[in-house]
């Protein structure tokens, strides 16, 4: 299905990317946004506010993040498209709904502007430490897509593709960009609406009295009708089975809760989306995502002047994370250098897929601001050098640390 | 490749500069630009300051590490960001908030009193646009024509004559100083 | 400590004993009026005769949510909204502290209405100070759930299309003892409703009415805080005891104020014993 | 320092999970109980009511699961020793008042009995779908500590020991219990008040107007002092300096979030706790927590019988993961065994640290409950004859 | 510490005379204190404070009558009024620097 | 079945409103076969955010007739219950509040479990109608679950008001976890004998006080423009002909449509 050209605003922009965000969600064909004003994603949510009666969409501000969600889930069970847009903290005041979105399979796009965590943190500056939050946030098991992009261009295209993601496989899809992206302004070509490829809503076609609300198609994913249709829906947020009703047998447990996980896991080839560049033959990857993988660029240009065979991974889909790809590199390579603003989320993920064949260097940030380009040459070198097998994470001492911790230092306001 | 700091207080129009500017090297010259912002929780009076880079080829590393221009708007952001400075580099003050030291190497330094022009033009709010107009005619980097482009869509619309206006003068201002020195 | 003489010497403002004046300036804007609401306090707490040591002062997040930290008291800045749970633990948990909660009507309405009611349900002993300039200031400009009818906001680009809440209606409906509105322009009011509160046993309310003229103002061209301030001259009127059901407030229509409820309700730590 | 002997109930008793996890919390000497009522950890808090009068605590019950955690964490700032229970929605609920109880650096306790999830899940089954969420589900850095007990009368002690750590290392601290558990009714021994040995509180000692909140002793941890004694301090949710004001730079969030993390990781040594029993000679060691390892024990035995070495490795503590511990153990053993009630938590993190040097057999309960030890042993067994290391994890029901 | 406004003392019959001290580099220029004092003492000046605002300067510093509400008025913390020392007001007990 | 959920059939059929467009969210479990006698969609949401759910499910399609039925208004959900009546969503709220207090109308109650007491005994509940009026709820009534008339003329008077009403319920028993069916019939006969019926008694006296009769009734019953109405007339001032108004068309034939039916994304719905 095509987007409708009455949502696509077609010419080239410079714009940052909580606008460019913004005006994605419009083209995308969603038609009901949620949101609760937090600091650094505002933007996408006044831009969308903006431009959602040209596309007879609804922008409203709930009282809460808690409710801002909940009404999201309650409007894609309506039958439309939905998001929410948020930050860290009001992100994590949704995981309880996440969940739930998750539960019974609502498919939703929530967009995460990171900051500096933890708590209130530093709002108005980068982070990246929401990673294995959107992954293991909210209780209970369950799977969801998460997407990390680079640019304000990548923030308009992944914010329609993880639209069409989320409609795919019925799951909430997390588009996780941090302050860096979503206040940096680029320009940004919006194609004519007849270029943009959407995924509609799966709706179920047959009669109102044979349907069932989880019963799988062939590929884990059941279909989808509107709420008010006359389908007769029992919905229930508890272990359900193929009708909805709640079951309290642990039998039910493994085979409906399995689904939920298994329909990521086993579709994960088709959902993992990855940019390399030289990793064939290389002694060191370099593994980032979201900003990181801008910054790193420096670094990995002066490593390879200096003739060191570099290859860079970047994740665009982080969750679910590429567990083969990264068993498979390890047995070529010799390290890994994950720099990444945290003090290790993603990196422990690579650690975990190496099987001890090749080491792993992670390169910290505290959040509030981006890697030193120096750092992440310097983590290469290392890398490169290093001949020996090293059990664990590497944890490189950063220039910042250093000189935070290492005499004399003194902190201004 | 240029890169381009511009640093004040919140409220001065600091990344809003960035943006015209960047805009106008992006859209209207052809080039590609990115432009990055830091600001505190303040909406004003706070540091805040917004990064430039403007270049032939695509932006991949989008932050200044050496800056080629720095437009000074507050003293606070003449402290912080004078080392970052180019040896070769220009420096923008606005003269009456910021007192500079003798420049380092070959930095040149032009001053202007923005926010002075800006309240004789009848608004303080337009010193960023006078000290755009400056910054066009002193570094070359964006050309004016661009600029011009740029600012319409930019600025309120209502305000955009008192906007060009303000770019008119720091431009033309900048022109004299260009010929001084 | 200092005596008057030297403090004299060294030219520091007279609020310095309850004010972090290292902290200052403060992060509001120019003719903000947290500030002034801040200052209210500050002269209510020398005037009211309290053990400055037994009060605790909390916060939620926004701008309002930055008072904490300019007071110098035990000061807490929490997260967003739930100021007033977080007080409910320290008055419960100790009830011999004085608990003050300062925060905005972003904080402790929207996001926080739920504790707000609660813990006026309960009558939990504390004062909350709710400054209320009618929007999200701190991050520039949203609607918040006092902004009136029909004025902007930048997710109301349109206008706003709620109907604002009346905070002191909702306080009385869920069982404030105290509940008073001023504006900031009204100070020593203000103030001499500040220490009536902290004097009272139970859950008091006061509400500020402040100019935002970074947001508020700026986006429905109301002009400048002095404006704001003139406004808030000539359009307001002082009813004490006013039923609470008629203090809607409408875009820059008249603003009720004075003392609406003073009753009296076994509190809950009474109620517990 | 030894505990107040007023909340201690000395003698054997036939206890729940739940009422041996109040009586830990009270003979702790924790006197602040904030909840939301939710299954299955109702008992927790109903004994606690019961008991709380005659030992001097306080109770109250509030609005939602988001307030009962804020309202902890202002408690715990009075100096009195303050807890929450909840279930795993309740969990996700605190996740925010979490983080802020990480960076106000606040001592408390959160008793999850978990329950399966997601959503509403099953409140009345046991699982153990909760354990990433303990460590990863707030937003930003840090690290806390997380406990899983497995009986009635680890329920008493590890809500005694969570007392004790979250009092040493300022940090919220998780006892992960599960429905099984929190339910299961056993004998408890509760010693006298003379043997039970708690952590007080870290307090600043030194003169009033020079307190720093955040100021950190050698070991990473800042002292505490309490509401209402004068020291006029301030603490904020935004990254801060010693003073505890607000500072928005990346130095500040480096010289703030740094210790929060590594007041945990350079500790773990004296954090960490487990259980072994037979690793010597093992081939497989099966490596659980919480109720499971009550059904991993029993399998061991079984396997033992039928002539496979195998070992258990029992996590105490969870989190802090025993990284090193592990590594060790997959150098020696051909695989580990790991039953979790959910789809595969743990079992990642042992998968991290075998390093490729050890087999990893995740061991799903599947259908037939965490009593059962068919699942274990079956994957104990194919664990045995599997004499190549395969790349990622094995899964078996 | 206690220099709020105090009633007048009835058996003095001189007008309190105030001091106004202007904190300029706190001031945002909001013109609060300008507008309302009572007696036109003060006027906002033509200078820059570091931060670029246009702090007030005191015209008039003889009609300043102690009333504080400059003081009360400013939400910067950046203008007070002390007692002048040089009149006969007598001084309260509790100015002398205790509680 | 329970009167409760009687009541609620029959005040549908009373309404006139067609079942198929009735959307239920509740934190109350429902039986599904009670769910199927209904002939509404139902969806079992977590603890708190039915109205929330419900004010979603609106928005997106606000052809449909939404009545989230609440275990517990005031807990969880007290913020929604206040933020939803201020903006006058179009949802009919059913309160079956279940609270826990030790004396009514001077008398002891019998039998009360300790467990699952939404409030501690202590404490004093909520005046739900109250607070809902001074929010902004055009429709308050309270009834017990044994004012089984009452209750449905008041469900089919509610169900086509426009905007925020209101119904309490008085039922003790359900909760999140015990389902509607569950209600401890002693109990609610006790209420029903020690309340008093006042109709369009000022909200504010309600209140559910220890040592006085449960005042049950129809309280608050007013018009108010509703949000989609303040919506649609502030868009259209302010943007003026271009504005097409957020809102339900003529109803498709499997029930209700959404907005201008065209173009409308994944359209292929009946």
């Amino acid at each position: 299905m095509k987007a409708n050209p009455r949502d696509v605003l077609t010419g080239v922009h410079y714009i940052d990317g909580d606008v460019a965000a913004g005006y994605g969600v419009l083209a995308a064909g969603c038609k009901f946004v949620a949101g609760y004003p937090i600091t650094p994603s505002t933007e996408a949510a006044e831009t969308f506010a903006r431009v959602a009666p040209k596309g007879n969409a609804m922008f409203i501000q709930m009282e809460d993040e808690l409710a801002s969600i909940s009404a999201v889930i309650g409007a894609s069970f309506a039958g439309v498209k939905s998001m929410t847009i948020t930050s860290g903290p009001g992100y994590t005041l949704m995981m309880e709904a996440i969940g739930f979105g998750a539960m019974l399979e609502t498919p939703f796009v929530l967009l995460n502007i990171q900051r500096g965590g933890p708590s209130t943190g530093v709002p108005t500056k980068t982070g990246q430490a929401d990673m294995m939050q959107s992954r293991w946030g909210s209780h209970g098991d369950y799977e969801i897509i998460a997407i990390s992009p680079d640019s304000p261009q990548e923030l308009f295209d992944y914010t329609i593709k993880a639209f069409n993601l989320a409609e795919m496989y019925r799951c909430p899809v997390m588009i996780m960009s941090d302050e860096c992206v979503g206040h940096m302004t680029e320009k940004v070509v919006i194609p004519p609406a007849e270029e943009i490829e959407l995924e509609p809503r799966r709706l179920y076609n047959g009669p109102p009295g044979e349907y069932l609300p989880f019963k799988p198609d062939g590929d884990f994913i059941p279909k989808m009708v509107k709420a008010g249709a006359g389908y007769n829906l029992y919905i229930s947020g508890h272990v359900h089975d193929e009708r909805g009703y709640p079951v309290t047998n642990e039998e039910f447990k493994s085979v409906y809760l399995r689904r939920l996980v298994d329909k990521i896991r086993r579709n994960k080839d088709k959902i993992i989306e990855l940019k390399e560049e030289n990793t064939d033959d290389a002694e060191v990857i370099v593994v980032s995502y979201g900003i990181s993988s801008r910054v790193a660029v420096r670094g990995i240009e002066k490593a390879r002047e200096k003739g060191i065979k570099i290859g860079n991974l970047r994740l665009v889909t982080v969750w679910p994370f590429p567990d083969e790809k990264i068993i498979d590199l390890a047995k070529t390579t010799k390290a890994f250098v994950v720099p990444e603003i945290n003090y290790g989320q993603i990196a422990f993920e690579v650690e975990r897929c190496c099987h001890g064949r090749a080491n792993v260097v992670l390169v910290p940030h505290s959040g509030a601001g981006v890697h030193n380009p120096d750092d992440i040459y310097d983590a290469i070198v290392f890398a490169a050098k290093e001949k020996k097998k090293i059990e664990g994470i590497v944890e490189y001492k950063t220039k910042l640390e250093k000189l935070v911790f290492e005499g004399g230092f003194k902190l201004k306001e | 490749m240029a890169e381009i700091r511009f640093a004040g207080y919140g409220g001065q129009g600091i990344i809003k500069s960035g943006i015209i500017a960047g805009k106008a090297a992006s859209i209207y010259d052809n080039k590609f630009s990115t432009m990055s912002q830091s600001f505190g929780p303040e909406a004003r009076g706070g540091a805040c300051s917004s990064q430039l880079v403007v270049s032939e080829s695509k932006v991949l590393y989008p932050y200044v590490t050496k800056s080629d221009v720095l437009v000074a708007m507050s003293q606070e952001g003449y402290n912080k960001f004078e080392s970052e400075l180019s040896e070769e580099g220009i420096l923008l003050i606005d003269e009456d908030l910021v007192k500079h030291k003798p420049p380092r190497g070959k930095i040149k330094i032009y001053s202007i009193p923005t926010t002075r022009f800006a309240e004789q033009l009848g608004r303080k709010i337009v010193s960023n646009v006078v000290m755009l107009g400056f910054f066009t005619a002193v570094t070359n980097i964006v050309s004016y024509e661009a600029m011009k482009k740029a600012l319409p869509g930019s600025v309120p619309e209502k305000a955009l004559d008192l906007n060009m206006k303000a770019f008119e003068k720091g431009y033309e201002y900048g022109k004299q100083k260009v010929k001084i020195k | 400590m200092e005596t008057l003489k030297t403090k004299k010497m060294k030219e520091v403002h007279p609020m310095e004993d309850v004010l972090r004046m290292n902290r200052i300036p403060h992060i509001w804007c120019p003719g903000c009026g947290i500030g002034l609401a801040v200052t209210a306090f500050a002269a209510a707490l020398e005037k009211a005769k309290i053990d400055l040591n037994k009060v605790a002062i909390v916060s939620g997040i926004g701008c309002t949510g930055r008072v904490a930290g300019y007071i110098k008291l035990d000061s807490f800045h929490t997260t967003h909204g739930r100021a007033i749970a977080f007080a409910t633990g320290i008055k419960v948990a100790n009830p011999d502290l004085k608990v003050v909660v300062f925060s905005g009507d972003g904080d402790l309405i929207s996001i926080g209405g739920n504790h707000f009611i609660h813990a006026a349900r309960r009558n939990i002993d504390m004062l909350v100070v709710c400054v209320n300039n009618f929007i999200y200031a701190m991050t520039g400009g949203q609607v918040a759930p006092t902004t009136p009818l029909a004025a902007y906001a930048t997710t109301c680009p349109f206008g706003s299309v709620e109907p604002p809440i009346n905070i002191p209606y909702l306080a009385d409906s869920s069982g404030a003892v105290y509940v008073a509105r001023w504006t900031t322009l009204h100070i020593r009011r203000l103030t001499n409703s500040f220490i009536e509160a902290l004097d009272k046993k139970g859950f008091s309310v006061v509400e500020v009415i402040s100019p935002c003229p970074q947001y508020y103002s700026r986006i429905n061209r109301l002009g400048d805080g002095l404006d704001m301030m003139k406004f808030y001259h000539d359009n307001t009127e002082i009813r004490h005891g006013e039923d609470t059901k008629n203090l809607d407030i409408g875009f820059q229509g008249k603003i009720i104020m004075g003392k609406f409820i003073d009753r009296e309700r076994p509190s809950y730590t009474e109620r517990f014993d | 320092m030894k505990t107040d002997p007023k909340g201690v109930l000395v003698g054997s008793h036939y206890l729940s999970g739940n009422h041996a996890c109040a009586e830990g919390a009270l003979s702790a000497g924790c006197r602040f109980l904030s909840v939301y009522p939710i299954m299955p950890a109702l008992e927790v808090s109903e004994r606690f009511l019961a008991r709380a009068k005659e030992v001097g605590a306080t109770f109250i019950q509030m609005e939602d699961e988001i307030s009962t955690l804020a309202a902890v964490l202002g408690a715990s700032w009075t100096g009195k020793k303050s807890m929450t229970v909840t279930s795993g929605p309740g969990l996700s609920l605190m996740m925010e008042n979490l983080g802020l109880g990480v960076m106000l650096e606040t001592p408390c306790v959160i008793v999850d009995i978990q329950s399966v999830g997601p959503g509403l899940g099953l409140p009345n089954r046991p699982s153990q779908g909760d354990m990433m969420q303990a460590r990863w589900g707030s937003h930003g850095d840090y690290e806390i500590i997380a406990l899983a007990p497995s009986s009635p009368q680890e329920m008493f002690d590890f809500t005694i020991k969570a007392f004790n750590l979250s009092e040493h290392y300022r940090v919220p601290v998780a006892v992960m219990s599960d429905e099984y558990v929190a339910h299961l009714k056993e004998k408890v021994v509760i010693p006298p008040a003379n043997k039970i040995e708690i952590e007080p509180r870290r307090y600043y000692e030194g003169p009033k107007d020079s307190y720093l909140p955040f100021k950190r002793d050698e070991d990473l941890v800042p002292r505490m002092v309490d509401i209402g004694e004068g020291y006029k301090f301030h603490v904020t949710g935004l990254t801060h300096d010693d003073r505890g004001y607000p500072i928005m730079n990346e130095e500040c969030q480096e010289y703030n979030v740094h210790p929060l993390v590594w007041k945990i990781r350079n500790y773990v040594d004296n954090i960490i706790e487990v259980q072994e029993v037979h690793v010597e000679d093992a081939e497989v060691i099966i490596i659980s927590y919480g109720a499971t390892s009550r059904a991993a024990l029993k399998a061991m035995e079984q396997a033992r019988n039928s002539g496979i070495k195998v070992g258990s490795l029992k996590l105490d503590t969870v989190w802090p993961f025993p990284e090193k511990r592990v590594a060790e153990l997959a150098k020696k053993v051909k695989a580990f065994a790991v039953p979790e009630m959910n789809f595969g938590q743990i079992v990642l993190e042992v998968e991290r640290c075998s390093y490729g040097n050890a087999n990893v057999f995740f061991v799903h309960h599947g259908e037939k409950g965490v009593e059962n030890t068919d699942n274990i042993l079956s994957a104990v067994k194919q664990a045995a004859q599997q004499n190549s290391v395969k790349d990622g994890i094995i899964e078996c029901e | 510490m206690n220099l709020w406004r105090k009633p007048l003392d009835l058996q003095d019959i001189k007008v309190a005379r105030g001091e106004i001290h202007i904190i300029k580099d706190l001031c945002k220029g909001c013109g609060f204190c300008v507008e309302y004092c009572p007696k036109d003492v003060l006027e906002i000046s033509e200078e820059f404070n570091t931060k670029g605002y246009h702090p007030p300067y005191i015209k008039n510093p003889d009609e300043c009558v102690e009333c504080h509400l400059c003081e009360m008025l400013c939400p910067e913390f950046a203008i007070y009024v002390t007692l002048k020392e040089d009149n006969n007001v007598v001084k309260s007990a509790s100015e002398e620097g205790g509680q | 079945m329970s009167p409760i959920i009687n009541a609620f059939a029959q005040g549908i059929k009373k309404s006139g409103v067609k079942p198929a467009e009735v959307c239920v969210p509740s934190d109350i479990p429902f039986e599904p076969n009670v769910v199927k006698q209904l002939g509404v969609d139902y969806f079992h949401t977590i603890r708190g955010r039915a109205i929330v759910f419900g004010t979603g499910l609106k928005l997106a399609n606000p052809a449909l007739k939404v009545v989230p039925v609440v275990g517990d208004l005031m807990t969880l959900g007290g913020n929604h219950f206040v933020h939803a009546s201020r903006r006058n969503m179009e949802l009919l709220v059913i309160c079956v509040n279940s609270f826990i207090y030790k004396k009514i109308g001077g008398k002891s109650v019998p039998s009360t479990s300790p467990v699952f007491s939404l409030y501690s005994t202590f404490e004093e509940p909520f005046n739900i109608p109250h607070l809902g009026n001074s929010c902004g709820a055009i429709y308050t009534a309270r009834w017990t679950a044994l004012h089984t008339d009452e209750l449905v003329n008041s469900i089919a008077e509610a169900l086509n008001k426009r905007g925020l009403s209101v119904i309490e319920i008085l039922a003790p028993g359900p909760d999140y976890y015990t389902g509607i069916n569950n209600i401890d019939s002693n109990l609610v006969k006790f209420y029903h004998k020690n309340s008093e019926i006042k109709n369009n008694e000022d909200p504010r006296n309600v209140g559910i006080m220890p040592d006085e009769n449960i005042v049950v009734g129809k309280f608050t019953d007013k018009e108010r423009p509703t949000f989609i109405d303040v919506y649609n007339a502030q868009l259209s001032k302010v943007i003026g002909d271009k504005f097409t108004p957020y809102g339900p068309v003529p109803t498709s034939r499997t029930g209700a449509g959404l907005g201008t039916g065209k173009n409308e994304s994944g359209g292929k719905d009946g």
